[in-house]
């Protein structure tokens, strides 16, 4: 039992991978159904009457969600105004300036990460801009964009490049030093320096940072919807908070918690299968 | 071809240095073997020579011009071969990959990249990836990639230490036969005096505290090669006595603390 | 000296950017207006009263997102039961962002500094614990293997093993944390600040009036300044205390 | 318990006698103020703390949770929280709107010159869910405007200076100080002023209390209230007074500003029919969609 | 002691068996050397008695009971001995510290890594850290690590592939005075025939495709261990002769792809 507590186990026959597989599905799910029932016990135990508003139970919020969001015919794939109207929108800026920080903040990342020079020109704004509160700067992007989609992308690109590029630099630096001398021996160009040795292995960090990230684009996403928006979730949730409508307001928390969840699984699936070396070097199990 | 002039290093400012005033000279073709006491720096000097380290003082010319930074068409089997395979490629792929420098087309890199798994007897493994293999195994596969390469210079850093003494014996005359067919000069380090003696054109032994040369040992073998009467002939088994002498005295030698 | 370059190319940017008069001025001011009165601030005894209100709050939190995230991180990596347990609940808060909590947080935490203390907590947890898992993950398998062997429990194992190899893993992660933590206190200070101080609560202040952007902006600029500063003060941290691993990447000189 | 019958002793019967009292940062909060300079409070035997709250759903959340015992608030935020279930009492009438106070502004460059020229329109307002985009509209219809047409967005007044120059909105819901700003800096012009008609004396600002704490806290609601009403009438009838105040709270207000900005009219008794007015104006407005019975937050 | 028992073993489902039916019996005290072709599965064989790896079928028993988990009082020399030292810690350190569970004190886990490090020649090293030395240097600290934590059991995986001729023989001796004197289990991969006969009480010679036990060779040899007078005695001469062969015939066996 002790292999187990470790986390080392090593080559285990397909079959009882599979069994283990399904028993990590059910054991994730069932935890994640008792947290829910303790929710549920809880706003009606622990949080006192007079808030039991701002604490609508479980149920009801399931109930919400259901009706604000997905109880729309199957022809708009069971969407409902609301979730066309906010939701959509919101996923596509979301995607897009993720799309846009991970490709320039790794391509960024890895090559200042492998060339000291120029890093030390640009480390101290980095750090300079990554401390800035992505909010403080939306006038400068209203300023540059209007109230626009690529002002709203601009302010989620702000907030979250700084992440992915620091990951990228930190993973281009912390190559095995042998692998970088077995690049000199060779005569490798610095593009294949780079893509055959560098992002390979600087990608377990990288991808650490696009997961972060991809979290934190979900929350600037809400945030850049606070000012100037017509749609959106964030819009959605902030008008929410200002009628009071407080299951409204906990639909729109829980499916950034869905939208959160789902966009996190589909990328650790992409790393599963980039990645398959690592897991294996480093016998990482789920 | 390679010529190493007063050559010293030391790994820290205030350190003591590994290596002092080392001369040496390897003509073209040539394939010298060097032996020494552990951590007298042999993997020292096989750095300095690759341009990977730049040495405190002293100069290492190849062909004529200084060494200043990593030279061309040079190959290196490191010490610490496991962690020089790439865990992301597979065996062929390591084998390959610095192949694309040389302007050979995919096919071309794989079909080199086969033959020399094949000499150290691998192409069955061509698939796995490098944890799939046992230690002897990604020796030679660290092997088949220095070949693969066809270098003007290889140096190698013990690296038959993890195979058995049958296919240690094979891969000794694989060496000899790439070199005798591609023109190629050899460094080797090794711990087994036999193989020293056996590969080797000349043996250069280093003593420690610091790494001198103190020794350098010209090997004139009648006849080809072969494992077993050439360990037989009288003139190796001299020579690895005289050797096997000079590296226990450097071994005794006490050591800076 | 590089650095400063690259600042200096910033601030020759914004002061462009400000020049430009594609903007009223008063409304995108020049780096020049603003380096003046980020001078003015700092000699400014309530307003360094605010970044030490701030700083309070930062610190706090990020120091509590360690004492949790880090023991939090090894035990979820390394024991595949738990990992498999947390993982939703995990996934499923990351993107919850603090400050859409505020509003119910508020009801349990009335002063100002527990509210900043708790939310830049919670933000600031998630890199640090995300970076401890993969972490983690990350380490030798022949290491964890020996340490085995010489039979370590499963306890040392992650405290001998584990967790001086992802040591310099997880001060990335505090790095991040930091300011995550740093942005969500003056976040929370701008938007639920009642009135108990802080750099948030003067932006908000100065927002508010009419003739404040310069300030605004001034104060924006030394948050970034504070966050470089804070970020310095943590890898000359991690630099001494992971020397072996800067000293084994070559980069310590 | 013991140390609460302490209290009430030398308290004077007050049930609590250290009050906080939760703000927002407006000029009818200057009751508040004159109260606290004159020792109206200190004269009930109340000590009171007046805490700056960021917004009118923070204010309620926290006279909710008891971090605040009585809340300076707008009327609608109150109002749409009752209709939503959560208990609150409306203790003092604060506030009424004067012509001129709310307006919408247009920048200097602009094809707007009349409200019928808003039709199609961006208006930038702080909340397009509050008080602004309530009167906008009704003063939209009046003149004529189809209020569908016009779209309002959510826009703090740090960015709407900005938005307003490089043309992100159209026109701005504006209230001094803010209004003085716009049009110093972008020469802005008011277009439509939002205080006419049926919006004319409207109820825009009160001060609320927990139905808990009403209950709990009876008489010191009553001293509260007293004290409050005395400020009240020298804010209504002292102009001078209350400028002198506003700088202390409202950061950035200078002394002279504080002469001369615009400010509405303090009423000095609790009229109870003006919490139904703004709910049955939300309601016509369909902001709330059914009657909402303001008694209960009496 | 140790009792292996119709032991397979294979990486994945559907892979071919790296070992086939391996049964091993070493009683308590005995030094039993393992020798075999490259890749033919020792370490795996080591792994799975170290219950590092589960195998797919068969059992391992140490002292009666069944290994389900990693057994107490054991120690491993692993061959990828670099990766099993620690990088932050001294080498003073990644000696001393398995010796926390031993009930120790500092002070008394101080001594007696010295006292190893003096042992494998490495005490002037004691606070360097590992990726200061030279590889064979590294290997001494693994050696160095596995001895002072004194087991029962102690398995190594080509423990001496990296150092010099002379130190070799020195840390030969050194595992045969420390079995002595400790009453220790030992199992020793080696490809160094030589040195199989030389520390080995039985040479078990491992075949390929899959692994399996193709001979198991008593050493019996007369008197006093010494290297130049044992590896003279006809009986060493003979006894490595014969393991030669069976390791010559295992190594040309066809690899199966
Ligand atoms: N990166 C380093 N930093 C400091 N000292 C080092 C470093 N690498 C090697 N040394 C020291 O230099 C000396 C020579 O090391 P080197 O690796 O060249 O020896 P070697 O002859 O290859 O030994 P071996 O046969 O054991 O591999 C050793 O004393 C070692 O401690
Ligand atoms: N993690 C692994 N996954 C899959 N196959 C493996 C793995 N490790 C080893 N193998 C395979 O198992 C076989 C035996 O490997 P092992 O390391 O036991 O050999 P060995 O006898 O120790 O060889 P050497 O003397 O070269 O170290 C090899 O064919 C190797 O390719
Ligand atoms: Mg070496
Ligand atoms: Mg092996």
């Amino acid at each position: 039992m002790s292999a187990a507590a470790t986390g080392i186990r090593t080559s285990l026959p397909q079959r009882r991978r599979l069994r283990k597989a399904l028993t990590g599905t059910a054991l994730r799910w069932s935890v994640f159904a008792v947290a829910v029932g303790l929710w549920q016990l809880a706003t009606r135990t622990v949080v006192p009457e007079d808030y039991q508003i701002y604490f609508p139970p479980p149920t009801t919020i399931g109930d919400q969600l259901y009706r604000t969001w997905f109880s729309g015919p199957a022809s708009h794939a069971f969407l409902t105004a609301t979730a066309t109207h906010d939701l959509l929108p919101s996923l596509a800026r979301l995607l897009g300036a993720w799309a846009v920080s991970a490709v320039v903040g790794i391509v960024l990342g890895v090559s200042l990460g492998r060339s000291e020079h120029a890093v030390e020109y640009v480390e101290p704004l980095i750090h300079f801009g990554r401390s800035i509160p992505a909010t403080t700067v939306i006038p400068v992007f209203i300023v540059l964009f209007k109230f626009s989609t690529a002002m709203r992308v601009s302010v989620i690109v702000f907030g979250v490049i700084w992440t992915i590029l620091i990951y990228a630099l930190e993973g281009a630096r912390s190559v095995e030093p042998l692998q970088l001398d077995l690049a000199r021996v060779f005569k490798l160009g610095r593009l294949r320096r780079l893509s055959l040795i560098v992002v390979p292995a600087a990608a377990p960090k990288i991808f650490a940072g696009l997961r972060i990230s991809l979290s934190l684009s979900i929350i600037l996403m809400t945030t850049s919807e606070l000012v100037g928006a017509s749609n959106g979730i964030g819009f959605f949730l902030a008008n929410a908070k200002k009628t009071f409508a407080l299951p409204e307001m906990w639909s729109a928390i829980v499916l950034l918690g869905i939208l959160g969840y789902v966009l996190n699984s589909a990328l650790l699936q992409v790393e599963r299968r980039i990645m398959g070396w690592h897991r294996n070097t480093r016998r990482i199990e789920d | 071809m390679l010529e190493v002039k007063n050559l010293s290093h030391a790994y820290a400012e205030a350190a003591t240095k590994v290596l002092e005033n080392i001369d040496l000279k390897v003509d073209s073709g040539e394939l010298v073997s060097i032996v020494g006491p552990s951590g007298c720096g042999k993997s020292t000097l096989l750095r300095t020579i690759a341009g990977l380290i730049r040495p405190t003082s002293g100069q290492i010319r190849l062909g004529g011009t200084l060494v200043q930074d990593v030279p061309d068409n040079l190959a290196v089997v490191f010490q610490d071969y496991s962690r020089s395979l790439l865990p992301w490629m597979s065996v062929r792929d390591n084998v390959a990959f610095p192949l694309r420098g040389r302007g050979m087309d995919r096919k071309a890199r794989r079909a080199a990249a086969e033959e020399a798994l094949d000499a150290v007897g691998l192409s069955y493994a061509a698939r796995k990836y490098p944890w799939q293999l046992s230690g002897g195994m990604q020796q030679r596969v660290a092997i088949a990639r220095a070949i693969a390469y066809r270098p003007a210079l290889l140096l190698m850093d013990e690296p038959f230490g993890s195979v058995d003494a049958q296919t240690r014996e094979e891969l000794e005359d694989l060496v000899l036969s790439v070199r005798a067919n591609q023109e190629m000069t050899i460094l080797l380090v090794t711990h087994d005096i036999d193989e020293s003696v056996y590969v080797g054109d000349r043996v250069v032994v280093l003593g420690r505290h610091p790494g001198r040369v103190i020794g350098d040992v010209a090997v004139a073998l009648p006849g080809n090669h072969d494992q077993i009467t050439t360990r037989e002939l009288p003139e190796f088994v001299h020579l690895r006595a005289e050797i096997g002498r000079l590296v226990r005295q450097a071994a005794e030698a006490n050591p800076a603390a | 000296m590089r650095g400063l370059i690259g600042v200096f190319v910033l601030f020759l940017a914004g002061e462009v950017l400000g020049r430009t008069g594609l903007v009223d001025r008063s409304y995108l001011p020049p780096s020049s207006v603003v380096l003046v009165h980020a001078g003015r601030l700092l000699v400014n005894a309530d307003f360094l009263r605010d970044v030490l209100f701030t700083l309070g709050g930062w610190s706090s939190g990020l120091v509590i997102a360690v004492v949790i995230a880090v023991p939090a991180g090894l035990v979820i990596g390394s024991v595949p039961i738990v990992n498999s347990a947390a993982r939703v609940l995990v996934e499923f808060l990351r993107p919850i962002p603090a400050v859409a909590l505020a509003p119910l947080v508020v009801l349990f935490i009335a002063s100002q500094s527990e509210m900043e203390r708790t939310l830049a907590a919670y933000a600031a947890m998630w890199p640090i614990l995300m970076n401890t898992i993969y972490g983690v993950g990350d380490v030798d398998p022949v290491a964890r293997d020996m340490a085995r062997c010489f039979g370590l429990r499963p306890s040392a194992v992650l405290l001998r093993i584990a967790l001086p190899s992802v040591a310099p893993f997880v001060a990335t992660g505090v790095r991040l944390a930091s300011s995550v933590a740093l942005i969500v206190t003056i976040s929370t200070e701008l938007i639920y600040g009642s009135g108990g101080g802080g750099l948030g609560q003067y932006i908000f202040a100065a927002s508010g009036d009419p003739d404040g952007t310069p300030d605004v902006f001034a104060a924006v600029a030394i948050t970034g300044a504070l966050g470089l500063a804070l970020d310095l003060l943590l890898t000359r941290g991690e630099r001494r205390a992971f020397r072996w691993h800067f000293d084994r990447l070559g980069k310590n000189g | 318990s013991g140390s609460n019958a302490a209290e009430k002793k030398d308290s004077g019967g007050l049930e609590k006698k250290n009050i906080k009292v939760g703000v927002l940062p407006t000029w009818d909060a200057a009751a508040v103020y004159l109260a606290i300079k004159k020792g109206y409070f200190t004269a009930e035997g109340l000590n009171v703390t007046p805490v700056t709250m960021a917004n009118p759903e923070e204010a309620i959340s926290k006279n909710v949770s008891g971090a605040v015992d009585f809340a300076h608030n707008g009327y609608v935020s109150p109002t749409m929280a009752s209709n939503r279930g959560l208990k609150l009492r409306i203790i003092i009438d604060g506030a009424q709107a004067k012509s001129n106070m709310y307006v919408v502004v247009t920048p200097k460059k602009t094809s707007i010159h009349s409200p019928k020229d808003l039709a199609g329109k961006k208006i930038g307002m702080t909340t397009s869910k509050g008080l602004p985009a309530l009167l906008t509209s009704a003063a939209l219809q009046l003149a004529g405007v189809d209020t569908k047409s016009v779209q309002f967005v959510d826009v703090p007044y740090t960015n709407m200076g900005a938005a307003l120059q490089n043309g992100s909105i159209d026109a701005a819901f504006a209230t001094d100080p803010f209004l003085t700003r716009f049009e110093q800096t972008l020469g802005a012009r008011v277009v439509l002023d939002t205080i006419n008609g049926p919006t004319a004396d409207f109820p825009i600002g009160c001060y609320h209390t927990s139905e808990r704490f009403a209950k709990q806290n009876p008489k010191t609601v009553a001293a509260f209230q007293r004290a409050m009403a005395k400020a009240q009438t020298l804010a209504a009838t002292d102009r001078n007074e209350v400028a002198q105040v506003l700088p202390t709270y409202i950061k950035g207000l200078t002394p002279q500003a504080a002469q001369t900005i615009t400010i509405g009219t303090f009423p000095t008794s609790l009229n109870k029919s003006r919490a139904q007015r703004v709910a049955d104006f939300m309601l016509q407005q369909h902001v709330l969609t059914t009657h909402f019975d303001a008694s209960t937050l009496e």
